[in-house]
Order: C-alpha cells, then structure tokens, then sequence
C-alpha cells in the first residue's frame, strides 16, 4: 500500500469516480487550470475537459445552486466551495433547498450533491481563511456532515459521498492536505458515511473529536501513558448524524469523556456529544464531561501571538486530560 | 431588447383548435383556482395563492414545452402551466386538502409549491429566486449529455431583486444554456409595487447585461404570449442560449389568501384590472373570430365544472398522511459499497 | 397596567425608540404600507415617513447588508426579516459582516443592529413558515440572539435591542403575536439582553425553554402539581450568550433536569444547555438531563396529521415531566 | 454607456501640482507594495495582496474625496487609495507584520483588510461583495439626514458575479443613492479569466440594467481615471443617484503571495502587460510634458524610500498584541438602561 497524503487521497478518490461514472462533475472557482487553490483538483480538468472540471464565476450561491440543478437532472455534482468561510452566501441554496428537496417532494426528487470546502486553522489564515463552521450544518435535517481526519478515510468517504443519494457537506482541514500521510488501498472502497471510528484504544478517558484535533488528541494520549492512563480516541467523522451508539459506548467504558474540537463551543458538535453523554452515560460517568474548543470570539485572528491563542494545542488538551485523570 | 406586442400575425399563425385548446387550458385552470379559494373560504384549506390573471403566458409557455422531455422550474403561481404539461385538477386539489396522495409534496408543503418527477417539472421550495439557479444547472447537464432539452422557469418581478436572479442569468448566458427566464411581472411582490423594488420599468431590459435577448410580452395577450413562447423555445432549442421574457401580467386576487390587497390598493385601480383579465378578454376575442360560440364556450365549463366536481369529491375522500410518515423521506438509500 | 398582546408590546417598543431617537429606522419587506405580514410595523410608516420605514425590494442580503451600512453611518437600523426561514440569503451578511465587524477592527467599528424575524410552527405554515432555526446563530461569536416569550420581555428587550451597539438577533414567535397578552407598564423600560428568567418557581424538576415553549411548560407544570410536583420553569430569553449562572443554579436546585424546544435537537440551544449541566452540575443530577424537542426532519410539514406530529405539545412535556419526576 | 478615453481634455485640465501630487501617490504606494513584496518573500510577513497595476484609478478617486466626509468601502487591492485618503505606510507595516498597533485591524485580519474610522474607511472583511451592499446603506444614511457625502466603494470584476452586486446596484439605483462603485476589473478572478465569468465585455454595460450611468475607463491612463473620478463624484454628489464606473486595469502580480499565475497564464501576456503599467508610463508622459523632470522624480523616490525605510522600521520594532487580547472587542458596552 502506498503512503499518500490526504490532499492526494482526496484527489484520487474524484479522479476515480470520475473515471467510474461519466455524470460526476466538478464546480467551483478555480478548479480548473490552476485546481484549486490548494491543489486538490490539479489534472482532473486535463483529464475530463472543461466542463466536467468547471471554473464557475465567484459566486457561492451559484455553485450550489446550479450543483442541485445538475444533480436534479441526473448528475452528481462536487461543488467545491474554495473556503469553508465563503460558504455563507450559499447557505440558502444548501438548508433551503438541498437538503429539503426528497423531504418536501416526498421522496419524488432527490440531489446526489457533495459539497467540498477546507477549513480550520492555524495557517495563518486570519478570520477568514481558518473558520470551522461545520456546526451551522450539523443542526440542519437532510444533510449529512463528515469530516475525514485520515487518508484512508478521505477516499473512501468522498467515494461514498459522491455515490449518496443525497447531499452530503465534505468538510476537509486545510492543514491535513499535506502535513497528513497515510497508507491507502489501491483501487476502489468506500468507509460509510455515518460511523465513527476508534483511532485509538483505552479505558480511562475517551475523547471524542473530528479533523486535525484526532491527531492532537493521539499525540496528548500518548503523553499520558507514562502515567498509566490510556486514552480511547474516538474519530467522529461522522458529524451529522452523529454515530450515538459508538458516542455511548467508549463514553460508557471509559467513565470519563474529553470532547475536543477546534471550532468554539457554544451550540456546536462538542455541546451535542456532551448532551447525547448526559442523557445516555448517567450511571456510568466518573467526572462531568469536560469540552475543549476555540474561544468563544468570532474567528481566528491573524497575528501569531492571538492565533496561538485560539488554537487547542496538544499542550492544552494533555492538560485537560490530567485534569480529568486527576478527577 | 424587444418588446412585442400581439399583432395580426399572431391571428393568422394559430389555428382554431389551437386557439381552442388555448382558451381551455386557461379556463381549466380559471377554474381550479375559483374552486380554490371557494375551499379556503368554507374553512376547508387553510391556504391559497393564486394564478388568476397570470394563465395566458403559462398556457402559451406549456403548450410550446414537450412534457417530460423539457425540464420546468416554476414557481407558485404557474398553476396553468402545470396543468397544460399533465397534472390534474385532482393532484391540486389532493394537495390543497394537504393529502397524502398530493403529488406535488404528499400534502407536506404548503398548497401551489409545484413537483412531479413525472413531468420533469422540479420540486419548488418557497425561498423566491433559488429556481433559476436549479434551472441552470438542469441546462448545464442537458448540455453535458448534448441533449436539446429546453428549461423552463419563472418568478414573480419580486423575486428578481434577489441575487440569485442575477447569478443565473450571468452564468446560463456565460455559458449559453438552453434557459427560458420567464418573469411573470404582477407589479407587486405582496404590497411593495414595483417602482419600489427596481429603478427601471421592465426587468426584461436586464437582458442586455447577460447579452441575452429580453423580450416584453402582454401577459393578458394569450396570442401574443404564445408567439414568444414559440420563438423562446425555438432560440433555446437551437443552442442559442438563454431568453429573458416579461409577460407583464395582473394579480386578480390578493397576494395570497392570507392578503388584503384593498389595504395597499386603490379601488379603482382593482377595478379596472378586472376589465383586462385575459380569460374573459380570450373569450369574446375567440368568439369574434368565430373560433369559438358561446354555447362551445359554454359547453366547455361545464365538463370542466364536472372534472372538478369529481376531483374535488376524490381528493376529499383520500385519507389524510399517517403522523408517523413524517418521518419517511428524509434520506435515500444509503450508498452502496 | 394595561394588557396588550404581544405584538402590540412588540411595536411599542419600536415606535417608542423611533420617537426617543431620530437614528432608528425599520426596513424589510412590506414593512410599509401593509405594516408587515403580521401587522408589526403597522402605522409606522404613516408616522415616521417612507424613509424611517422603508420597504425594501425582495432580497435579504440587501436587507442586512444595507442595514450594516446605515449602521455604519450613524443610524440604529431594525431590519425585519418576513419569515425567520427566509433569514439564509442574509447568513453572509450577518455571520461575516455584522458579526465581526468590532472584532476585525479591533474595536475601531461597530453596527448597532437589529434583525427582527419570527419563527415557529404550528400554524399551518409548512416547511418554510414555521421553521425555528435559532440555533445557526446561537453558534456565531460576535452575535446576541433573544426571543422574548411573554408582552413584558418582547417591548423590554426590543428596546435593549435597538439600544444596543452590536448586532441583536431578534426573533419573535409567530404564533406568540395575538396568542399571548400580558401586562406591560407604560412608558420606557428595557430587559438585559443576556440574563433568563425564572417563569415559575419550583424544586422538582427545573424545564429549561424559551419562545412559546414556555407557555407550553407552564400548562404542563400545573399539571404535575396535583401529584405533588413543583417544576421551576426557566424562561432563556437570551439565547446567546446563555445566561450560565441562572442555568447551573436552577439545575443544582432541582436535581433534574427537561430541556425543551420547538426546533430539532441535533446541535441546538438544547445541546448546549445540557452540554453546560453536564459540565457544571455533575454531582448535583439526580436524573439523566433529558431533551425534548421537534423530531429530526428537515422541517415542519403542512398537513394537520403531520404537523401534530412535529409539534412539542403540553401533553408530551407531560409524559416527559412524569418519567422523570418517576425516575 | 459612456466609453471614456484619455483625451487631450484631461491634460489640459489638471494643473502641474495636481499631476505631480498624483504621480507621488501611485509611486508612494507601488513603493509600498513592492516592499510587502520583499517582507513576503523573506519570510517576514505570511501574506500580501498586491495593487500593483490598480493604483491609478485609486489616487484618482482619493484625490477627489473628501477624507472624512465622504465614506470608502473599499477592498483589498485599495492600498493607494487608503494613502491618498490618509493612513500611512507605516500604518500598513504595522498591519503586514501584525502588530497591536495596526489602525486596521490590530494584526487581527489579514494584511490588505483595511479600515479606518478616522477617515470614514469601513472596516473590510474578505467575503467578495458584501461591501457593495454596505455602502448603499452608508448612503442611505446620509441621504436620510440630508448630507451630500458620497460613498466610494469597489470591488474587483470577479466579484460581480456575486448576488451582492446585482442587490446593490438595484437598491442605490432605485433610491438613487451617492453611491460610487467602481469595479477594477483585471480580467482575472485568481485563475479564472473574465470570459469565463461573464457573457459580456464590460461590466460597465450593466448598468442600463440599474437604469445609471455606466462608464468604462483606463485603468492604467491616470488622467483619463482622474476625469472620470472628478465627474462620478460631482454626480453622486449633486444628488444625482449611483455611478458605475469600470477601470480596466492590470494585476501586474500574481493574485496574492500565495498563487503564482505562471501556471495559468501565458509568459508573453505577461511580459506585455509590463510595458502598460500606468507607474512607468504615468512617469515619463509627465516627463514628456515637462511636469516632471527625472531629477525630480528620483528625489521622490528617494523621499518615499527614506519614508519607508524608517516607517519599517518603526513597525518591526513595534510590540505583538498581547495573547489575551484576543478576547477584547467582541461586544461593547452593554446596552444603557
Ligand atoms: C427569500 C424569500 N423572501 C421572502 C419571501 C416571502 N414572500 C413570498 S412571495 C413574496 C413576494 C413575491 O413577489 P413576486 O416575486 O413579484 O411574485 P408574485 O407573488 O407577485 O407573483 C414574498 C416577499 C419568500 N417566499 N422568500
Ligand atoms: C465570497 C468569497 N468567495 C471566494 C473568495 C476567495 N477569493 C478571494 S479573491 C478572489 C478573486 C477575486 O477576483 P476579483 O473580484 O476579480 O478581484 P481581483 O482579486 O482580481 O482584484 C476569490 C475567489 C472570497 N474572498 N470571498
Ligand atoms: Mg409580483
Ligand atoms: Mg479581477
């Protein structure tokens, strides 16, 4: 097996669905000859022409609404959104419209859409290239919200999220495009889009988080092992719906639950993983639950010193997590 | 931009049965709609918004449109044009008594958001605008797969003060999509009259931004309608591009049954929309033509008057949704592996 | 005192600051002549003139982005939204813009603005005229969300809202309008935007809601008392921030805990409120926190048998109070 | 739609000082630009978003503002502008090296986000457009309070594919707001050249579509822009209601540091776009005209060089904002009772 990085994985996974299935089709801005501002698309329009890789003028609500229209015609669209942050103006044709339409039409329609968009932070991207917003798409019915943190998943998630029949929000962080390498399969799989996923082992706390934050969160756990505690890693990448009963399970057997993310945590995927805990773990818990996000500011900051300031380090959530051992 | 008004050509190009067919298409959904607010007034339909005054460019649009084939993303007041490409009386009506055989939502939606996967007419939400970005894309993979389907979709003159209007035209006329934009133009979105939303007198001289041809048509003028939907369809088909085309049309009714129009509107002025309706403006002029008599004319309502009747009597009869089918339809199958 | 309804309280309250202070103006959709489509605005127009209360053509970016403007420039704009559902074409403006301005210019700028929308189901509105969709901006830093439940707290906190120099999220319940009446004292008062209330008081089992859930809260509450149970009803009102204190001492006092709201739970002010008790009230609970709320689909159907489905009504907050005082 | 070009009109109206006064704007900030350029690539500041190309319809419309008076909701290519109108090169170091004491942001945005409220220059985020629809309601307030201020705001041709700019453009035209929206249109949005992004060669055509005047200008002839400035303004200025104005201009850089346009645009192009570069051009056409002498522009340059060098200077050595600072300034002071 080859060791690639997730930008790579990502690519290779649109590249074969394209190669597959002559309905799938590219849109976003600058996807085309320069493949994304990050990469992600470089060659497929070589590939697949013009149209099947298209540059769409710079309009958000556009892309998503013209991908719902393809996809209600029969194709399956991957809108490329260039920054998560620049999402907002499409917000409508996302919650009002894609993910309503096989509801309101009573199943008589459906749109096979994903939409892709970067984020996170710690780039110094500032308040506009770092946003992680994905939690305004985790309370909305009809879509579904994953978030790989591995190669391995990358592919097989955004395989299976071009070949759903519904929409789905593919949310990758812009950090892992290239700091993250690993071993993925030659050819064709898919990883379900609503299961997480232990990445790591343990019994004394369990800690529940998605994206870059699983790999803060192994490089902390592994901290604590010198110390006899063993921490179970639990990679959501599932955000909506959120996998309740593997949530339940590691909350039950650790008795003690971390829940990490990069984004703040007010009304976020942190705040319903600490509810669905209270209301399924109550006889099993040996500590309250304890969550671990951004400041509740309205964005990452660009200067190094206030970004630093923003960002849940591994220092950080070891000390959350002797805090919690310590309870 | 041209602005085109009926002229004799119109007379001359459309024979009496097509200009019969015409006038019941329009009479038929005259009809429905009457019956409509009848429901809401007894107390039967909690909601109802209307397309009185807007038929004669739905009809003249439907009957140049192949059902099926071409693709339709209306919005609620094409009440007419969903009738003329295969829904019945009967679906509305499943629809306005919210039942769970409603085609359009399965009584989900609120009454006169249109869908029917059969007729490729696409499911409408209520957000004003987002369908002509839908139709855009519907182009976009007609043209992919090199078919010469034409899109068909409208709004109110309201609903292009929204961005949405304005980056699907840009990007259907950028990349010259098969688009037929119609703005069916009432003067008012709800109470805010025209003038108020836009500092020009047709949204159709807007084409000439997007290098598209903007036409204005006397949505009251069935004839006239039916020419430019003709030529519309026939640019579209051809691979020519988009068309922008106001039909400038009257809001006979409220906004919606839950307006009162007469609180933002001179009695007058409502009055004298009344003499311009196109269906009984249709008739005399069919009738002075000789295409058509009063008693075909009368002959006509009353079989409609009958459909209705039955329609009515089923769709009252159809069993309400079952509550825990609320649940159902949220997502597909899952992917497969 | 007289009693008004709701949405006189609601308009006095606007009428009365645009008297007080020449900088507030109202602009939406048919706010004008028709006064609204719920009759909010209804004579103001008429006394302030054209300008104060502008109809604005149909586009919600417009709505907010211009009201930011006007901000900027000195003025106190309400911006009215016609139905909260049709708030997502104006997400990029106020998620952005509004609610970062202070912040990304480190204090130079700030938009004193009101957006005013209502929400809620149960009126036969369907999919897009009954959503509560709240919980979006309750994520968003830089952002005070409020929903008044009672006359006292809409013209109070409509009033603090106009008063105040950031952005208020202002969302009022459509069905509360003529349904709800209550004393108002005359002339001017306002209510903190970030503080709850405690609409009853009671030591069994403390019911955390805000909007019309709280009326439905109290019917249900009485109920319980014949068996000899007092329920402390906690009335949010600021839904971002939460008022913390008033949330974890209710909470400790009780020992059990229902969280209540009309919207779908998945990362919602719910999760968040019972996010903050599993966090802060751990050795108090006597009982797992439970949540009640719409179920998850995208949004509320029109039909009257599915629409009762969708709704929380005082009979199953009943069910739910019961199992818990059971437990 | 007027199409205006340099003419001899312009050279006779500005005076020696004005046109001196121009050129050591543009050179003042090209030499600014140029040294974010060199910060970038040594590794001492992450990002830059260059105006090179861009500045001289930028100076043309600051000099005829009133700083203060009239308001600017500009965006991240307004470098020149934001010195003409009164913020500093070392105001932007400060803000290129994110320190506390940026005027624009205090190291919180990235560079080239500017705003200042000392001279009514709004504070810019980077969602394309969104500003537009701010100076509309920045307009709207000073109408209501009968003020002749007008409001300068611009956006570059990509984002007028955005639903913004059609929702602005309708409601300034509409109430015939002093709005001013120049659209600096260099052909490219990142990679994406402007045939793939409109149907039509001017975004200045559409401003029939607004029912305003629409004029297209060159964007690297620095008299022609100070006309076109000079009467835009007047316009807006008298009350007669919104102007768009189109600079065609060049990007002479990649379109931020982090792009590198060689890999989608040809070397050739490039290299002819060189030879068009208002800096250079402006330079020795007022030498041609003997308003300028190389001696005096070399003083100039040595001048703003000397200004830059210590104004880097002052930045690099001014403090990092404290971490905790990053908690201040989410909200004001609470509400008053
Ligand atoms: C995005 C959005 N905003 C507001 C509304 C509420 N609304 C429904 S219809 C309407 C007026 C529409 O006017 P127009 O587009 O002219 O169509 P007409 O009803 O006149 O045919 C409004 C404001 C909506 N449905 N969607
Ligand atoms: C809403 C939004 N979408 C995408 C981006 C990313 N982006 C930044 S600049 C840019 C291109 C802008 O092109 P144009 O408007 O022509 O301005 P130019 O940079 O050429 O001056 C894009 C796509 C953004 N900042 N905002
Ligand atoms: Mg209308
Ligand atoms: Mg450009």
């Amino acid at each position: 097996m080859a060791e690639i990085t997730y930008l790579q994985a990502i690519r290779d996974g649109i590249r074969e669905e394209m190669e597959r299935d002559p309905s799938v089709l590219v849109l976003g801005e600058d996807v085309g000859a320069k493949g994304g501002v990050f990469g992600v698309t470089e060659g497929l329009q070589k590939q697949f022409g013009e149209w099947r890789v298209l540059d769409s003028p710079l309009a958000e609500s556009l892309i998503a609404g013209v991908a719902i229209g393809a996809a209600f015609n029969g194709m399956r669209p991957i809108a490329e959104i260039q920054f998560q942050d620049f999402i907002m103006p499409a917000v409508d044709q996302i919650v009002s419209e894609a993910a309503k339409i096989r509801y309101r039409s009573n199943g008589d329609w459906n749109v096979p859409l994903v939409v892709r968009a970067p984020f996170g932070g710690g780039v110094h991207g500032a308040l506009y290239h770092s946003q992680s917003i994905e939690a305004i798409f985790c309370h909305v019915p009809g879509l579904r919200v994953v978030v790989p943190s591995t190669p391995y998943d990358a592919k097989g998630m955004i395989v299976a999220a071009v070949r759903d029949p519904d929409p789905v929000m593919y949310f990758e962080h812009k950090r892992a495009y290239r700091a993250i390498k690993g071993e993925v399969p030659e050819g064709e799989y898919v990883v379900a889009l609503d299961r997480a996923r232990i990445a790591r082992e343990g019994s004394d706390i369990a800690i529940f988080t998605y994206g870059m934050m699983v790999h803060s969160a192994l490089e902390a756990a592994e901290r604590l092992v010198p110390d006899g505690f063993e921490c179970e890693v639990v990679d959501l990448r599932s955000l909506r719906p959120l996998d309740h009963d593997a949530i339940v399970a590691s909350a039950k057997k650790c008795g003690k639950v971390l829940v990490l993310q990069e984004a703040n945590l007010a009304v976020s995927i942190a705040s319903e993983v600490a509810a669905i805990i209270a209301e399924d773990c109550f006889d099993y818990l040996d500590a309250p639950v304890v969550r671990l996000g951004g400041p509740e500011i309205p964005a990452m900051p660009f200067s190094p010193p206030l970004e630093r300031f923003y960002l849940v380090t591994p220092d950080k959530i070891e000390r959350a997590l002797r805090d919690l051992a310590a309870y | 931009m041209t602005v085109t008004k009926a002229d004799a050509r119109d007379e001359a190009s459309l024979d009496a049965e097509t200009l019969r067919a015409m006038y019941r298409h329009m009479l038929r959904s005259r009809l429905l709609d009457e019956r409509m607010w009848v429901l809401n007034r007894q107390g039967r339909a909690p909601f109802w918004i209307s397309g009185m005054g807007h038929e004669a460019v739905q009809v003249a649009f439907g009957m140049n449109l192949r059902p099926g084939y071409d693709w339709v993303a209306p919005y609620y007041r094409d009440l007419a044009l969903t009738l003329v490409l295969g829904m019945t009386p009967r679906d509305h009506l499943l629809s306005v008594l919210a039942r769970a055989d409603d085609p359009n939502s399965g009584g989900r939606q609120m009454p006169a958001h249109y869908g029917c996967r059969r007729y490729n007419i696409i499911t409408t939400g209520s957000s004003v605008g987002t369908q002509l970005l839908h139709a855009t894309g519907i182009a976009l993979a007609s043209r992919m797969r090199g078919e010469d389907a034409v899109t068909f979709t409208s709004c109110g003159e309201g609903a292009t003060s929204e961005g949405d209007f304005h980056e699907a035209l840009n990007f259907a006329a950028t990349c010259r999509l098969a688009v037929i934009f119609v703005v069916e133009n009432n003067g008012f979105a709800i109470s805010v009259p025209w003038e108020k939303q836009m500092p020009i007198p047709n949204v159709a001289d807007r084409a000439s931004a997007y290098g598209v041809p903007g036409i204005v048509v006397d949505g009251e003028d069935p004839m006239a309608c039916f020419r430019v939907a003709k030529e519309a369809v026939t640019h579209a088909r051809r691979g020519e591009g988009p068309v922008l085309v106001e039909a400038k049309v009257l809001r006979l009714t409220s906004h919606s049954s839950d307006d009162d129009q007469r609180r933002y509107r001179a009695a007058d002025e409502l009055a004298a929309e009344k003499e311009r309706d196109c269906v009984a403006r249709f008739r005399s002029q069919l009738e002075d033509l000789g295409v058509l008599t009063s008693t075909i004319a009368d002959d006509m309502r009353t079989d409609l008057t009958r459909e209705l009747d039955r329609a009515e009597e089923e769709a009252e009869a159809a069993p309400l949704p079952e509550p825990e089918t609320a649940m159902r339809h949220v997502f597909g199958e899952a992917a497969e592996g």
